[in-house]
């Protein structure tokens, strides 16, 4: 399952899904709002999206890593709009029956995401300027 | 053709607008498009080699052909996450 | 933060605790009781450990988790006695700067704790007998 | 010196006790008390080479030499997580 939302993200609620009883392992991944960048500080982030085609490749994200590693129960929920310090700007949860594939899997999930998926996020820098992150 | 572009984050800050609308000749590929785009926005100009082009929710090659009715969109590289 | 507990673990707990705003990833890793093994079938598993030894080797764990990457909250949290299908066995969460340290830790603490955290899990297989496994 | 060892899991089981005392030699080593162990419990035996020994909550060699007083304990290999 995959969710763009605007709310904060109940990380718990996914953990509680991709539960099951084939699985020995459950991996939940957080991206947090990081108050220094390269000795700057933020205050806040931003996260904007196009939101039809940010759907489309979550959904090929999770068809790609369903067919490499045996995951049974999958959600990424990405937060989109205004994020302060210590907010989860992404939930990536799943379950798999062993933990090593958890382990690849979920590293896979996240780096490809920052590659693919059409979010970008702008740092509202604590000297008042405002700047796109583009990675 | 006339194509509706839509922008992102950078780009649609540098462009000023969400979209605009662009008229290729039939048989117009994603160069041409991007082409026409930096003409039509040359403060676009900055970013050009680093804006990405997507057709209908996929990233496309340079060389693909445009077709009338699909959704374009423009914008830099991805920073979610 | 290391602790053994009888109780059900409440994971949620430790993903606020090590949450921060020095932080841009947190992980969470839940090993769970896997009804399926090798083609046989599980009820229940008893874990049993030498408590005084294990914490002494859990401290250890993470501080030599703590020497090699820049990790900056931790909790890791086992459960022992009677624990039913899909239950959580062990609750590993920090919080560290950046994502790919976090996955490198991750796979790095629930490796070494099956080598070295004196645990044991006996096996209750659905044909009624009982069963200490040895990996 | 007597030193008491704790047992535990299938060790517990097959020795059938979860602590025992063992006279051993001033100087005798982690190897001397493993074979003493496997003298005083020889239902331990098809675990022998996969027995672990630890001093004082610690992973020990073979050819450590035990003090009195150490909290010394016997098991399989761990199956925790």
């Amino acid at each position: 399952m995959i969710q763009l939302t605007h709310e904060p993200i109940d990380y718990q609620a996914s953990v509680e899904r991709v539960r099951s009883h084939s699985a020995g392992a459950v991996l939940l991944f957080l991206g947090t709002v990081r108050e220094m960048t390269q000795g700057r500080q933020t205050l806040a982030l931003d996260y904007d999206a196009y939101p039809e085609m940010a759907k489309v490749q979550m959904q090929k994200l999770e068809a790609i890593a369903r067919e490499r590693w045996p995951i049974i129960e999958l959600e990424i929920v990405h937060r989109l709009g205004h994020l302060e310090l210590g907010d989860i700007s992404i939930s990536i949860a799943f379950s798999s029956p062993h933990r090593r594939e958890a382990f690849e899997a979920g590293q896979f999930l996240i780096d490809e995401f920052k590659k693919v998926v059409p979010i970008w996020k702008q740092e509202n820098w604590s000297d008042g300027t405002k700047e796109w992150v583009h990675q | 053709m006339t194509l509706t572009i839509l922008l992102f984050a950078q780009a649609k800050d540098l462009a000023e607008t969400a979209r605009c609308e662009l008229e290729l000749p039939a048989g117009a590929t994603v160069a041409d498009l991007r082409e026409s785009l930096l003409a039509r926005f040359p403060r676009l100009q900055p970013l050009s080699s680093r804006l990405l082009i997507a057709v209908n929710s996929e990233y496309v090659a340079e060389h693909v052909v445009l077709s009338p009715g699909s959704e374009v969109a423009c914008f830099p590289p991805v920073s979610g996450g």
